[in-house]
């Protein structure tokens, strides 16, 4: 009886230890992160920039929308009458990346999909004032971004010459490619 | 659809299940609690302190496991006499929810054997879930209490109401049914809206009955009245 | 509800070299540990520690060398003291070097079974992080606690290293590479694990600390308790050999290890060296977990080094033990049916050194395989509880280990 | 987060006493969770919790919030499981309000509830397994972790803190890849799952700890609040999912599990069985989801004065429940979150008393508990 237990016990260990010994065929889990950069989603929600038109235009219109959404109060926006035509211009545009939750709320609420996340990692920094951010800052993000998504426009990526394409359906969050192609055939005509 | 319906009619019937008693008297909220622990709601679920700018209220959610039903108890008291009985040597569950609505809200609990705050520091000055306070924690200059509200001081019904719960009345939903390992009590209303009442009945089912009956009562498929079956028929057998 | 009043944000400009830029730096070593690396830095390790424990076996004859050292064929008052110093240095260098070895190998083992690196950065794939750590520990802070006894305090990593260094001592690593040859070899090595414990002990309860008192006490409980299996294996050894002299106890095993016959002795005796190592599965004396870090919790610097490099020596010396006494130490197996060692032997005074070597490449290849069955153990298990641990041996290892020493008896009077 | 009182004090009779400070920097609390503990020897004569080193206050914070901005909040509540903690919220926001969930999103916001109770048992396993002194199964319990966390990405946009569900659905729709994705982790990981019981729930050492410590009768249990597998594992079948369902969980086809004995050993070996049961869980949604069809359903976010609502659903620590109650403004005048954690860990003095030093550990993992989710 106690021979059996102590037997069961032991092969019940032999068990651990094969797992154990069996482990490294699944290979390394460690991304070693400055040299290895990693494959971030259209979606990810890392940090968060300004996309201008490859004419250099901005696509913001000053519209406060994001302000408002804001949870966390971390977007200041000054604004003035266009004196060309109707609408505003921006005169700031500040994000507080420090307090920001990255919770994309004002991608959200954005009509013009002019504030957008983008997956970039690299806002490691010395010091907390470099991290709020201005429209100068936000505008380099959004150059520097190689694809994002707006709830607007979908998955858009900046080609090689610097203007803005959306990307293939296929690619677009949604169903099935096939759904989302059917429906821009009902569009067309 | 159905299936979209049927979530509808689960919720209906959930919020239907659920009853509202609204205390008049510290010691009516405490008659009643003991009343509610006599009819079986064993299982305390939550204790809110809410700030309603004319006094605080005390709001306790409770259920009962054996056929889910839910209850909310609620007492409010003055800014000047927030005392309430205490109900965690009925529900042991309530005391830290108790020990934070004192600590947040500032409702005394009388009768509380371990009455200090809980996530705050001892010498903490404020009540911060109340209205009178910002979110940094200062006093709002221009905030005023609101009036008493009228109606809710002449209207003493539901002390009666509360009174005439007991557990035999308590037990006139699925009863039998609730037998059923698997059946939620929404799904045994369903089926009784049917004319399944009984495990008697509920076993007799021919096959050809399971998936209109799976239809009436909101399911995809008839597996699940089929697994019904099998356990009302097992239950029967052992009985 | 007020609005929140936020202060207006700050619009300046981020300054370039302010953001920070990864560093793509020349990055070789961006490979796994593979087993081709196991076997290069194997044998890497294995070179030095041949050299080290060489030099170090050697240091009776070359002390000898010296005329002024020698009177009448035995050593001098001041060529004592020479030797005693110049052995403890060595034998320091010896255990820290092995216990070195044995971290990164310890690190690296673990880190391959479960899935990740381990030490990648400094030197090839991660060889001299232990260096490093040990340069680190050097330079740290030597913290003492105000209300700690500060004798005491400082005597007890001292005294556990000590212990451990006195193990070096009697183990005979190839014929006549042993530095005290003594008949009392087997009860040198009972002594100096009972001095461990007063180390441990004092340590735990001199640092004016909880954790450290808690620790101190089981440690002790456990290293006391878990003396009394190893002594009664070890002592079958001794039955079954007839001789407490640890080099006659290899050159008994040329043909047919102890292990054989006492295949109790042995089990007893690696379960209860696991506990005296204070591994996994029982290394509740400094249980991160429960005790923060046990008794060495206010320890810093080089003297949590010492502990460190004690507690990683004993990882090396208790298998070595284990190998002496029961795997036939330096001898190749079946080295009673045919020695290459002989062979070797036979090329005159060069091929007797090198036949040493050979011997001790048996020795250090056993020991490693000793050592890496305790690591993988410690990557697999969780730890006892105190109390079951001390079930363990109380009510099986002990009434086990007599078990193994009535058979050592038996088979002694029916073989002998 | 309170100073001891006198009577708590006073030496227990008979006792040569230590008060020894177990937190709030422990590698065994799980977070900042601070107890006192009293002890002889290695024996506990008595244990105090002290929270609150990581209050926020959240609840204030949401009341001048509207409701859609309160979402981000609560993803901060348990951090472990970020997801679990929007769904209570949004339905009971949704029933108060009368949105419509259509199917389809429904049968997301379950697979991906349940995606997150895999990667909050993933991570308790893990931990669990490091306060008992083993450290390769946390290493192979992240390493699995990152897998559906990289999921919870691709579709959110973030891994820990996602703020997806959103009242009448889901704020986006799905990556298109992303029932196979979820699929073939499942699939991936049942296959390990055996390798995670060998090394934890069937490994002896392990049992030698866990069996027969910290047993909670179930009448106690019931008392006290306690909710999830800790509930179940004390043999009471009470499972939110099946007695009060939600989502797509009517038309989902599982049992509640239970066990017997109420030991941490079987709090442990029901978590196991609930990974079990949360993969087959996610692939019946993967079978029945509609794959066309809108993920936000329509309706108007405004709810009466005077309404309130008391809602849970079961959480991975079990049930994590919001008061609401509505002034008729834009957001929540009043919203208490009750949580599991918070209500599991009041029978921790129960629990310790008269148990051994090294047993309070085993005995603390086994709640499965979130400092973040305790203290809100």
């Amino acid at each position: 009886m106690i021979l059996k237990d102590v037997l069961g016990a032991l092969r019940d260990i032999g068990k651990g230890m094969a797992v154990v010994q069996r482990a490294p065929r699944k290979g390394v889990a460690t991304k070693l992160y400055p040299y290895e950069l990693p494959e971030l989603p259209p979606v990810s929600c890392q940090s968060l920039a300004l996309i201008t038109e490859a004419d250099g235009s901005d696509r913001c219109i000053s519209c406060l929308l994001c302000e408002k959404a804001c949870p966390s109060q971390v977007i200041v926006i000054e604004r003035k009458r266009n004196p060309d035509g109707k609408g505003f211009v921006l005169e700031r545009f500040d994000i507080d990346l420090v307090n920001c939750m990255y919770c994309a709320a004002c991608v959200e609420a954005c009509p013009v999909s002019a504030i957008v996340t983008i997956g970039d990692f690299e806002l490691s920094t010395y010091d907390l004032q470099t991290l709020k951010a201005d429209k100068e800052f936000l505008d380099a993000q959004g150059r520097r971004a190689k694809q994002w998504y707006s709830p607007k426009h979908g998955v858009e990526y900046r080609d090689e010459h610097g203007s803005i394409v959306r990307a293939p359906l296929a690619e677009q969050p949604g169903g099935e490619a096939a759904r989302l192609e059917a429906k821009a055939e009902e569009g067309k005509p | 659809m159905s299936e979209t319906t049927l979530d509808d009619q689960v919720r209906k019937l959930a919020l239907g299940v659920e009853t509202v008693y609204h205390a008049q008297s510290p010691a009516a909220y405490r008659r009643l609690g003991e009343r509610l622990y006599g009819a079986g709601y064993d299982f305390p679920q939550c204790l809110s302190g809410v700030d309603m700018e004319y006094g605080l209220r005390a709001v306790v959610n409770l259920r009962r496991l054996r056929d889910q039903a839910e209850v909310t108890l609620w007492l409010d008291v003055a800014y000047e006499a927030p005392q309430v009985p205490t109900l965690c040597d009925l529900w042991g569950g309530l005391e830290w929810h108790e020990r934070e609505a004192y600590d947040l809200v500032g409702l005394h609990f009388s009768g509380h054997p371990d009455h200090r705050r809980i996530l705050l520091e001892d010498d903490w000055t404020i009540h911060p879930l109340q209205r009178r306070y910002d979110t940094g924690g200062y006093l709002i200059p221009e905030w005023r209490p609101k009036p008493w509200p009228e109606a809710a001081d002449s209207d003493q019904a539901p002390v009666e109401a509360a009174e005439a719960v007991t557990p035999k009345e308590a037990e006139t939903g699925p009863s039998e049914l609730s037998q059923l390992k698997s059946l939620s009590a929404a799904f045994a209303a369903k089926l009784q809206a049917q004319g399944i009442t009984s495990l008697k009945a509920l076993a007799e089912l021919s096959d050809e009955a399971l998936a209109p009956l799976a239809t009436a009562i909101g399911l995809k498929s008839a597996a699940a009245v089929a697994k019904w079956r099998e356990q009302a028929r097992q239950l029967r057998e052992g009985a | 509800m007020v609005p929140q009043d936020r202060p207006a944000l700050r619009s300046i400009p981020i300054p370039k070299d302010r953001r920070y830029q990864p560093r793509h730096v020349g990055y070789s070593a961006l490979k796994r540990f593979t087993v081709r690396e196991l076997l290069s830095y194997g044998l890497l390790f294995f070179a030095l520690a041949a050299l080290l424990v060489t030099i170090y076996s050697l240091l009776p004859w070359l002390i000898k060398q010296v005329p002024a050292f020698v009177v009448g064929g035995e050593l001098s008052g001041w060529g004592q003291v020479v030797y005693g110093v110049l052995a403890a240095i060595l034998g320091f260098t010896v255990v820290a070097v092995a216990a070195l070895i044995l971290i990164l190998m310890l690190r690296k083992y673990l880190a391959l079974v479960q899935n990740r690196y381990g030490p990648l950065h400094y030197g090839p794939a991660g060889a001299f992080q232990t260096v490093a750590d040990a340069i680190k520990l050097l330079v740290k802070e030597d913290f003492t606690p105000g209300k700690a006894d500060r004798l005491v305090f400082t005597l007890a990593p001292l005294i556990v290293f000590v212990s451990a260094l006195l193990l070096l001592t009697v183990i005979p690593f190839a014929p006549g590479w042993v530095l005290a040859d003594t008949s009392v070899g087997l009860l040198i090595i009972i002594a100096a694990g009972t001095i461990g414990a007063y180390g441990v002990l004092l340590a735990g309860w001199s640092s004016d600390n909880k954790f450290g008192l808690l620790g101190g006490l089981r440690a002790t409980a456990q290293l006391i308790s878990y003396e009394i299996p190893l002594a009664l294996s070890l002592l079958t050894v001794a039955v079954w050999v007839g001789s407490l002299n640890l080099s006659a106890i290899v050159e008994a095993q040329r043909m047919w290890w102890t292990a054989l016959p006492l295949v109790i002795s042995l089990l007893v005796y690696l379960i209860a060296s696991l506990a005296e190592i204070k591994m996994v599965p029982f290394d509740l004396p400094e249980a991160e977990s429960e005790l923060v870090a046990g008794f060495n919790t206010e320890y810093s610097g080089m003297r949590f080094g010492f502990f460190f490099v004690a507690e990683f020596g004993e990882l090396f010396l208790l298998p070595a033990i284990a190998v002496t006494l029961f795997f036939g130490g330096y001898h190749q197996p079946l080295a009673g049916w045919w020695d290459f060692a002989e062979v070797l032997r036979g090329w005159g005074g060069f091929g007797e050194f090198l036949a040493n070597l050979y011997g001790l490449f048996w020795f250090l290849l056993k020991t490693a395989l000793l050592s890496w069955l305790v690591m993988w153990l410690r990557a697999t298990l969780p730890r006892f509880r105190d109390d079951q641990l001390m079930e363990l041996c109380w009510k099986v290892l002990i009434p086990l280990s007599l078990v193994g020493l009535v058979v050592a008896v038996v088979l002694r009077l029916v073989f002998k | 987060m309170t100073m001891l009182r006198p009577t708590e004090l006073a030496p227990v009779p008979g006792a040569q006493e230590m008060l020894v400070n177990l937190g709030p920097q422990h590698p065994a609390t799980h977070g900042v969770l601070k107890v006192v503990l009293g002890i002889d020897g290695e024996r506990v004569t008595r244990a105090v919790p002290h929270i609150g080193f990581l209050h926020r206050n959240h609840e204030k914070i949401e009341e001048s919030r509207t409701y859609h901005q309160v979402i981000p909040y609560l993803d901060r509540m348990d951090y472990v499981s970020g997801l679990q903690n929007e769904l209570p919220f949004c339905l009971a926001v949704e029933e108060l309000a009368g949105i419509e969930v259509p199917e389809r999103a429904k049968y997301l916001r379950t697979a991906l509830f349940e995606l997150n109770r895999i990667i909050s048992h993933l991570v308790w396993i893990g931990t669990y397994m490091l306060d008992l002194g083993a450290i390769t199964p946390f290493l192979y319990a992240f390493r699995d972790r990152e897998a559906a966390l990289d999921i919870v990405e691709r579709t959110t946009g973030g891994r820990m803190l996602p703020n997806y569900f959103t009242f009448g659905g889901v704020r986006r729709d799905i990556n298109p890849r992303f029932w196979q994705e979820l699929t073939g982790f499942v699939d991936y990981l049942e296959g390990v799952l055996p390798e995670y019981e060998a090394l934890t729930v069937e490994a002896p050492v392990f049992r030698a700890r866990t069996v027969g410590i910290g047993v909670l009768p179930p009448a106690m249990a019931i008392n006290h609040g306690i909710s999830g597998p800790m509930l179940r594992a004390s043999g009471v079948a009470h499972d939110l999912r099946k007695d009060q369902p939600y989502d797509a969980y009517p038309w989902l086809d599982f049992e509640v599990i239970t066990r017997r004995e109420g030991d941490s050993w079987a709090r442990s070996k029901l978590r196991c069985q609930e990974l079990y049961q949360s993969i087959d869980l996610i692939r019946q949604c993967a079978r029945k989801a509609p794959r066309t069809g809108p993920y936000l359903g329509k309706g108007r976010l405004k709810i009466e004065a005077g309404r309130q609502r008391y809602r849970a659903v079961e959480a991975s620590r079990g049930q994590l429940g919001v008061y609401l109650y509505s002034d008729g403004g834009p957001g929540p005048y009043r919203s208490k979150h009750r949580s599991p954690s918070f209500t599991n860990l009041q029978v921790l003095p129960d629990l310790f008393v008269g148990q051994r030093f090294s047993d309070v550990i085993a005995i603390l993992g086994s709640m499965d508990i979130v400092l973040g989710e305790v203290d809100r």
